[in-house]
């Protein structure tokens, strides 16, 4: 039996094996898993300290500048909220299909979700110019006997991204309170108080069982229609604006398109990652991965259909301020990134995982890695060249670079995920441990 | 009727001697940059005068072009404001409230002629450069954004003043400190309800266009082009 | 006049006594908040006041409101409530200003509160040069000047003044009489000796001629830059406005000839780049051109040797050597002569050994025009206009005993060349009265700063001017610092001296000037003097001969192939207002560079020598080197390098000093022979690239609103 | 007051628990008395042990309480303090869209969360499941479904025969106070 373990299916390994395999890596904590945690937390808290200093100072620590008023931040969210779309979309779009090779990925995926989210939201306040007076943009009956103005795209991030994070964290929340009742009932102390009260007393009956499924099939079609609204509305963001390059119908599904890209480019690293280091060798297979590449190739195609769609409008236009965005992008000071994206965002996808004999898991990472560097291009692209070059050419002036503290703060963000996800998993089994049991129920009608 | 307030800038008369942006700066507080935040482009001038070159020598002509907020009736920066920083007043003047501007930066983003400025940081006036401050204009803090008023604060006395002594306003009785500096007179201030005030009639001139027209922002700073 | 500019007036005839309008109301409300003399808060006041920037002589108004300051009494912090200068604009009663003022004219009330001004006398505690002074009461700096003074040989005391005219420059002269030493000596690029002596030769005329802009309907600028920096910019910005599209039916065409692209050209409908120096020459292809189509006959009073020069002027090649297509030129020169009212405004912002051959030719050319003394053309000074009294300053320096040095700043105005350092360097007593030290005060002995003109008693005579206009203004608001008028500071030495020197005052310069029963209170309330222009103005006496001599130039034509050009920037002037941040952070009008001006290659010169815009170019003449950064102009004459007066100041407070580099530095010795002006354009240069870092600040970009297209 | 008795019987797998219900439900045990305990899903066919249930009627109409609700919200904001921008009414539907779609989901979302938690029985307990809380609730080792009879009156015979038939590995019967 040990010698063909690994052929077996994980479906059909022993439930009790499954459930020890998945359970394992929560106890015990080992010299590497503080280090693990404590390299990014010095990150997190210089990231911290950056802060710390451009609330100090101003937002003239950074290296925005007329007319380049948004920058890494603003990159930043974008790049994170695109994150975000690993987890649910792909978990919502899954299990609406029922593919069952999603059950060992949905839930390392809407952890994703969460954190990435949680990073991303803090976005829209760090780059505001009086951060500690973000609340106002809150709807609350507050003192200056004003609303906030609702016809302002940020106001519908904001409400879209409140309705995001609380649809994402029931979705990762609900199918986690089996498993964390599961956990209660044998384990130390603390941690069966905090699975207890999490599990609000799941006792596995059917009743329970039944609202759960199917409030999971509501929420998966729920957080699908939020989250294609959300990264919409992101998109929105810039194409309200009457910007050259900005204002393009396109950009609400080019962006949905390029969260999820990014999303499974980040998802699949996070995966390698999860099966490397907790040794989940056997419920996250080369199939799955298989599976995640082809969808990556997809995405690729998708998105480079958007951006040639985007740029051969702009081109053929010849709308006069726009050609002098789209030349910096394509030829002059941004020609550099802008090939280089599409250099990993398709060309190296196309090459390491369309060619079935290079396809690995290891080639995937870094077609990933890839990915993930080219959608931060990407949106750095798009910000960065229609603010640079105003409608009024005069206006235009020198080239963005971020400064120390934005460098900062964007790598703390990239700590705060390896944190998060240190902790996710160290507390919630990684993998949805009750999902794993075939359903057999269908095939019996 | 209600004041609607509008600018005419005659640039055949223009010479580009930038006395209104000094003007500007005496008028409304604008911070003083240091070189090395002017090197980063944080150089705050609300008017600013852009200069295009045309032609090739020796027929070279340049065009001055004092670009200044141009009060749009229809202002892209206004409905992206999350906090009614920046709202449309009853004179039509495109109004930035610093106290309710939390710094977004999208008005500024979404202006089409980047006339919005940032205080990236705290101003700084070494003593007793502050005595010349101007006690009807607010200094800004670090993290709001702000442009061109029209001098609003001019405006407001020039109300005051007409209302305390009974004469009603005559064209020409409030002017920006811009305008009223501009040694060749090229900029010309008015209310553009009065058919009969100079902006309106320089307005209807047949050299007259706007900034970026067909964006539809719809500005009241009105332009007489150079040359004829 | 606006009307609200009249109530301004009229509040501040009688501010400081009632306040007027509505302001009553506020003081009735808060009568017992406030000390009765200052301002009710939020209330404004307007005051008269002249403007001392530059020579123009525009009179101001200037709004004053209450403001606070934190000072220190006997180690403690007390609030103190001032009244505080809060705009200078001008004073529409001027016929000058008009109402309207330049940029620099604005912001003078920087220079009121400079962070860096001087609060009292100092002593100097280091090396000269080194600016390193300590405090000393005022009693022992006059004392120690007036020592130094008594017992040095007069005749080697030198006082060096800027180009103003009045009341200053009266108390100056006086004192130098009284002392027995020579009269002050100017030293400035802004004293117009080139175009005085020019008038005063073709046209019999003493003072500046005054162009007739406004009513003339083509003007043909030959190297003076009346828009920007030359005589009177805002009387003359004021006046083209006008020309352009002032007059219904009418506008006024404008070409320009001069050897940098201006701010006149820049303004100009057809621009005739010349090469440096060659005016003359241009103005004889013109005159040929004019006579050949009969536009304008030669007159009686022209010189022969001048009509003949012009009669038989080579026009091809006469305009081979300024650089002119020919074909272009007489089609200008054709409809320039042909038109109703044209006017040539002759003049040298940029000066050059022959620049006063080329003015007086302008004058000629106008008077074959028939425009002389008529609306539209030429008009003359007024009868009192100022003739500045002044001694030759070369050679004096090198051997002067004592250096006193008001209203200028020789240190950085006068090329390395010149020798001025080592003057100031050997020179016994070093004697400043600048408010904030410069290049020059840094090598004072004692520096007794003046007051600023706006905490003073001031009275200026209009530069250019055809009726009497003397702008004058009483102070209204007190000293910031221990500062004292050079006036008083000047009859305090006398008095140490045992003369009986009083200084005349402003009153004395107004009283022959009054017509009928005005007092000169008036005259203070109202802010100057303007009398309606002479009934019988002075008429044009031509005549005295003149040559068209060719320009010579400093430095080797092939070790140094280009052309320098320093020009009077719009916001430096001569550097005397680089001390300030408006100014230094204003975006140059060719370049939009802030705080530092870039030297201007032209595109050919440019791609030859491999320099790109923004690097940093090694400018060097046989005097001399300076590094700056390029900026690659599109309207700069090939083989014409220039560069912007005001930045690299050794000394000019925190704004003023280390921004940019003195482009007068590397000059030549070589001056206007009849003049001794200082011959600012006559100096060759090389360039050579030295890195990409030029450190150019531009604040817009200096683009073509051309753009964009498939590719 | 009758006494109530529960059996609680243990299966191995999935079949049998289905045999076992029908067995049960021939025997006159209504559903409302069964309730079965699992570590997974267990995916019975349509018509074995059918919960009717509203989620979707809840979702639909929490997802339009909070769209009306929050779009007359809007208006009311924008309303009380209206300020003219950029030319734009001071309420549309074309600004307010969006609001309200957003506002539309996260009603959903929150009402379907919310009838989770009440149709589960896990924090609002309710009808069958408030009458049986003191019911004994078993430990379900892995690989193991136990179901749990409700009888009343301690008439144990006929389900206890149904279940051993089913293929029941255990039976136990635990008696209680009704209600």
């Amino acid at each position: 039996m040990p010698g063909r373990v690994k052929v077996t299916p994980p479906e059909l390994l022993p439930y009790g094996k499954i459930r020890e395999d998945l359970f394992r890596p929560l106890s015990g904590l080992t010299k590497k898993y503080f280090i693990a945690i404590l390299l990014p937390l010095l990150v997190i808290l210089f990231g911290a300290y950056a802060w710390s200093v451009q609330l100090r100072y101003g937002m003239g620590v950074t290296g925005l500048h007329r007319p380049v008023f948004w920058g890494f931040y603003i990159v930043d969210f974008v790049f994170w909220i695109g994150i975000s779309h690993a987890g649910t979309l792909i978990s919502a779009i899954l299990r609406l299909t029922d593919a069952g090779w999603r059950k060992p990925i949905t839930r390392a995926a809407e952890a994703i979700t969460v954190f990435a989210l949680m990073i991303g939201g803090l976005f829209p306040i760090i780059h505001l110019g009086r951060a500690w007076r973000f609340y106002w943009l809150m709807p609350y009956p507050n003192s200056r006997l004003l609303w906030p103005n609702f016809r302002s795209p940020l106001l519908w991030d904001l409400t879209a991204i409140c309705a995001y994070v609380t649809g994402s964290v029931i979705f990762l929340y609900l199918p986690l309170i089996p498993d964390m009742a599961q956990l209660a009932e044998h384990n130390t102390p603390w941690r069966r108080k905090l699975y207890k009260a999490l599990s609000l007393g799941w006792t596995g009956s059917d009743t329970e069982w039944h609202a759960l499924e199917r409030a999971m099939k509501l929420m998966a079609g729920i957080i699908l229609a939020v989250a294609v609204s959300v990264h919409t509305i992101v998109a929105w963001d810039f194409a309200m604006a009457i910007a050259p390059m900005w204002h393009s119908t396109i950009f609400g599904p080019y962006f949905v398109v390029g969260a999820i890209f990014s999303g499974l480019a980040g998802l699949m690293i996070v995966m390698a990652l999860i099966r490397k280091l907790m040794g989940l060798e056997l419920y996250l297979t080369k199939h799955h991965f298989d599976n995640l590449a082809k969808l990556l190739l997809l995405m690729s195609v998708l998105w480079l259909y958007f951006t040639l769609a985007e740029h051969i409008t702009a081109w053929y236009g010849n709308d006069p301020s726009e050609m002098v965005v789209f030349g910096a992008r394509t030829r002059t000071r941004f020609a550099f990134l802008f090939w280089l994206m599409v250099f990993v965002n398709f060309v190296v996808p196309f090459v390491l995982l369309g060619i079935r004999k290079l396809r690995s898991i290891t080639t995937g990472v870094i077609a990933s890695f890839g990915i993930l560097l080219g959608m931060f291009l990407e949106r750095y692209i798009i910000v960065v060249p229609t603010l640079s070059n105003t409608r009024l050419p005069a206006a235009s002036s020198m080239s963005y670079l971020p400064s120390w503290v934005e460098i900062a703060i964007t790598c703390a963000t990239f700590a705060g995920m390896v944190v998060l996800y240190l902790l996710f998993s160290k507390l919630f089994p990684i993998i949805a441990v009750w999902e794993f049991k075939p359903h057999v129920a269908e095939d019996e009608l | 009727m209600a004041h609607r307030w509008g600018m005419a800038i005659d640039l055949d008369r223009c010479t580009g001697c930038e006395a209104c942006v000094v003007a500007c700066h005496a008028e409304n507080n604008i911070p003083i940059s240091t070189p090395e935040q002017a090197a980063t482009g944080r150089t705050t001038h609300w008017l600013r005068v852009d200069r295009y070159y045309e032609g090739d020598f020796p027929d070279v002509k340049v065009k001055y072009m004092p670009v200044l907020c141009q009060q749009c009736d229809e202002a892209p920066c206004e409905p992206v404001c999350p906090t009614y920083a920046t709202y449309h007043n009853p004179e039509g003047l495109n109004v930035q409230v610093y106290n309710r501007c939390v710094g977004t930066f999208y008005c500024a983003n979404n202006c089409p002629y980047t006339v919005r400025y940032f205080n990236w940081f705290d101003p700084v006036w070494p003593e007793p450069m502050q005595l010349q401050h101007n006690p009807d204009v607010a200094v800004r803090m670090a993290g709001v954004m702000e442009k061109c008023t029209f001098c609003i604060q001019r405006i407001k006395r020039g109300k005051d003043e007409s209302a305390a002594s009974g004469q009603e306003l005559a064209d020409g009785d409030i002017q920006p400190a811009c305008v009223q500096g501009c040694p060749a007179e090229a900029m010309v201030f008015g209310d553009l309800n009065d058919p009969e005030s100079k902006v309106s009639r320089m307005a209807e001139s047949s050299r007259a266009t706007r900034l970026l027209e067909e964006l539809g922002t719809k500005p009241k700073v009105f332009y007489l082009e150079r040359g004829r | 006049m606006e009307r609200r500019s009249f109530f301004k007036i009229l509040g501040a005839s009688t501010a400081g006594a009632v306040a007027t309008g509505c302001g009553s109301n506020t003081d009735a409300l808060i009568p017992l908040l406030v000390p009765e003399h200052n301002i009710p808060i939020g209330e404004e006041r307007w005051y008269p006041a002249v403007c001392t920037e530059c020579s123009a002589g525009c009179g101001t108004l200037v709004r004053v409101m209450g403001a606070e300051r934190v000072i220190e009494v006997k180690g403690e912090q007390v609030r103190q409530r001032v009244a505080a200068v809060k705009k200078i604009e001008g004073n529409p009663l001027d016929p000058i200003s008009g109402g309207r003022l330049c940029a620099r004219g604005q912001a003078v009330v920087q220079a009121l509160y400079h962070p860096d001004r001087l609060r009292g006398a100092v002593k100097r505690n280091g090396d000269r040069g080194k600016a390193s002074f300590a405090a000393v009461p005022w009693a022992e700096a006059v004392a120690g000047v007036a020592d130094k003074i008594r017992t040095a040989d007069p005749s080697r005391i030198v006082f060096l003044t800027g180009p103003n005219a009045g009341s200053r420059s009266a108390a100056v002269q006086g004192f130098l009489k009284a002392i027995k030493a020579p009269a002050a000596s100017v030293c400035s690029l802004t004293d117009f000796a080139v175009e005085r002596k020019a008038a005063e030769v073709a046209l019999g005329w003493s003072g500046l001629p005054v162009y007739d802009v406004a009513n003339a309907t083509h003007v043909l600028g030959i190297g003076a830059d009346f828009l920007g920096g030359w005589e009177s910019p805002v009387y003359y910005a004021r006046q083209f406005g006008h020309f352009r599209q002032g007059r219904v039916g009418m506008r006024g065409t404008l070409f320009q000839a001069e050897s940098r692209f201006s701010t006149t050209a820049t303004s100009a409908d057809r621009w005739l780049p010349l090469t440096p120096g060659s005016e003359p020459q241009f103005i004889a292809a013109v005159a040929r051109i004019l006579i050949d189509a009969k536009l304008a006959p030669i007159v009686a009073g022209l010189p022969a040797a001048v009509a003949t020069a012009f009669r038989t002027a080579d026009v091809a090649a006469n305009l081979k050597a300024c650089g002119q297509d020919e074909k272009r030129t007489r089609s200008i020169i054709l409809e320039f002569g042909a038109s109703h009212a044209p006017l040539v405004i002759g003049g040298a912002s940029a000066v050059h050994t022959n620049s006063v051959d080329a003015v007086i030719a302008s004058h000629y050319l106008n008077l074959m025009l028939g425009n002389v003394g008529k609306p539209g053309g030429v008009l003359a000074p007024a009868a009192n206009a100022v003739s500045v009294e002044s001694s030759a300053l070369a050679g004096r320096l090198a051997n002067a005993q004592v250096i006193l040095i008001d209203g200028t700043n020789p240190a950085y105005l006068l090329p390395k060349s010149s020798g001025v350092l080592d003057a100031l360097n050997k020179a016994e007593m070093v004697v400043s009265f600048a408010p904030v030290v410069d290049d020059s005060a840094a090598y004072a002995d004692f520096i007794l700063p003046d007051h600023h003109a706006l905490e003073s008693t001031v009275a200026v005579s209009a530069l250019v001017s055809d009726r009497t206009a003397m702008a004058v203004a009483e102070p209204f608001v007190e000293p910031l610092y221990e500062t004292q008028a050079v006036e008083k500071t000047l009859a305090d030495i006398s008095g140490k001296l045992g003369d009986s020197y009083t200084a005349p005052t402003a009153a004395d310069l107004v009283k022959p000037l009054l017509k009928g029963d005005a007092t000169y209170a008036e005259v203070t309330r109202e802010g100057g003097i303007w009398l309606v222009p002479d009934a019988k103005p002075v008429a044009a006496k031509p005549g005295k001969d003149a040559a068209l001599s060719v320009a010579k130039f400093e430095g080797d034509a092939g070790q140094f192939p280009l052309y320098f050009q320093p020009y009077l920037s719009v916001q430096f002037h001569d550097g005397s207002s680089s001390h300030l941040p408006w100014l230094q952070e204003l975006p140059d009008p060719v370049s939009s560079a802030i705080w530092g001006l870039p030297v201007e290659i032209d595109n050919a010169t440019a791609a030859k020598l491999g320099i790109s815009e923004g690097d940093l170019v090694r400018i060097e003449s046989a005097h001399g080197a300076i590094e700056a950064a390029a900026f690659i102009h599109p309207a700069a004459i090939p083989g014409v390098v220039s560069m912007g007066i005001g930045g690299g100041h050794t000394h000019f407070s925190r704004y003023g000093s280390g921004y940019g580099v003195n482009a007068l530095s590397i000059l030549g010795p070589s001056a206007e022979a009849s003049t001794g002006a200082m011959a600012t354009g006559a100096t060759r240069v090389k360039l050579t690239r030295v890195s990409d870092d030029g450190k150019l600040i531009q604040f817009s970009a200096t683009k073509s609103e051309n753009r964009g297209a498939h590719r | 007051m009758a006494s109530i008795t529960w059996l609680l019987s243990e299966f191995r797998d999935k079949d049998s628990v289905i045999d076992a219900i029908r067995a049960l439900r021939a025997a006159g045990v209504q559903p409302g008395d069964l309730d079965l305990f699992s570590e997974e899903p267990l995916e019975l066919p349509r018509g074995v042990l059918d919960r009717p249930s509203h989620s979707s009627l809840v979702a639909v109409l929490g997802a339009a309480a909070f769209g009306i609700g929050g779009t007359a919200f809007v208006w009311y904001a924008q309303h009380t303090y209206e300020v003219i921008t950029g030319g734009m009414p001071v309420f549309s539907f074309w600004g307010t869209g969006v609001i309200t779609y957003e506002l539309t989901m996260l009603g959903a979302v929150l009402s379907t969360f919310g009838y989770f938690l009440f149709e589960s029985g896990l924090v609002f307990k309710h009808g069958r499941l408030k009458r049986d809380k003191d019911a004994p609730v078993p430990v379900v080792p892995p690989e193991k479904i136990w179901v749990r009879v409700r009888c009343e009156g301690g008439n144990t015979v006929r389900p206890t025969a149904a279940l051993q038939e089913a293929g029941a590995v255990s039976i136990e019967a635990k008696t209680g106070a009704g209600l």
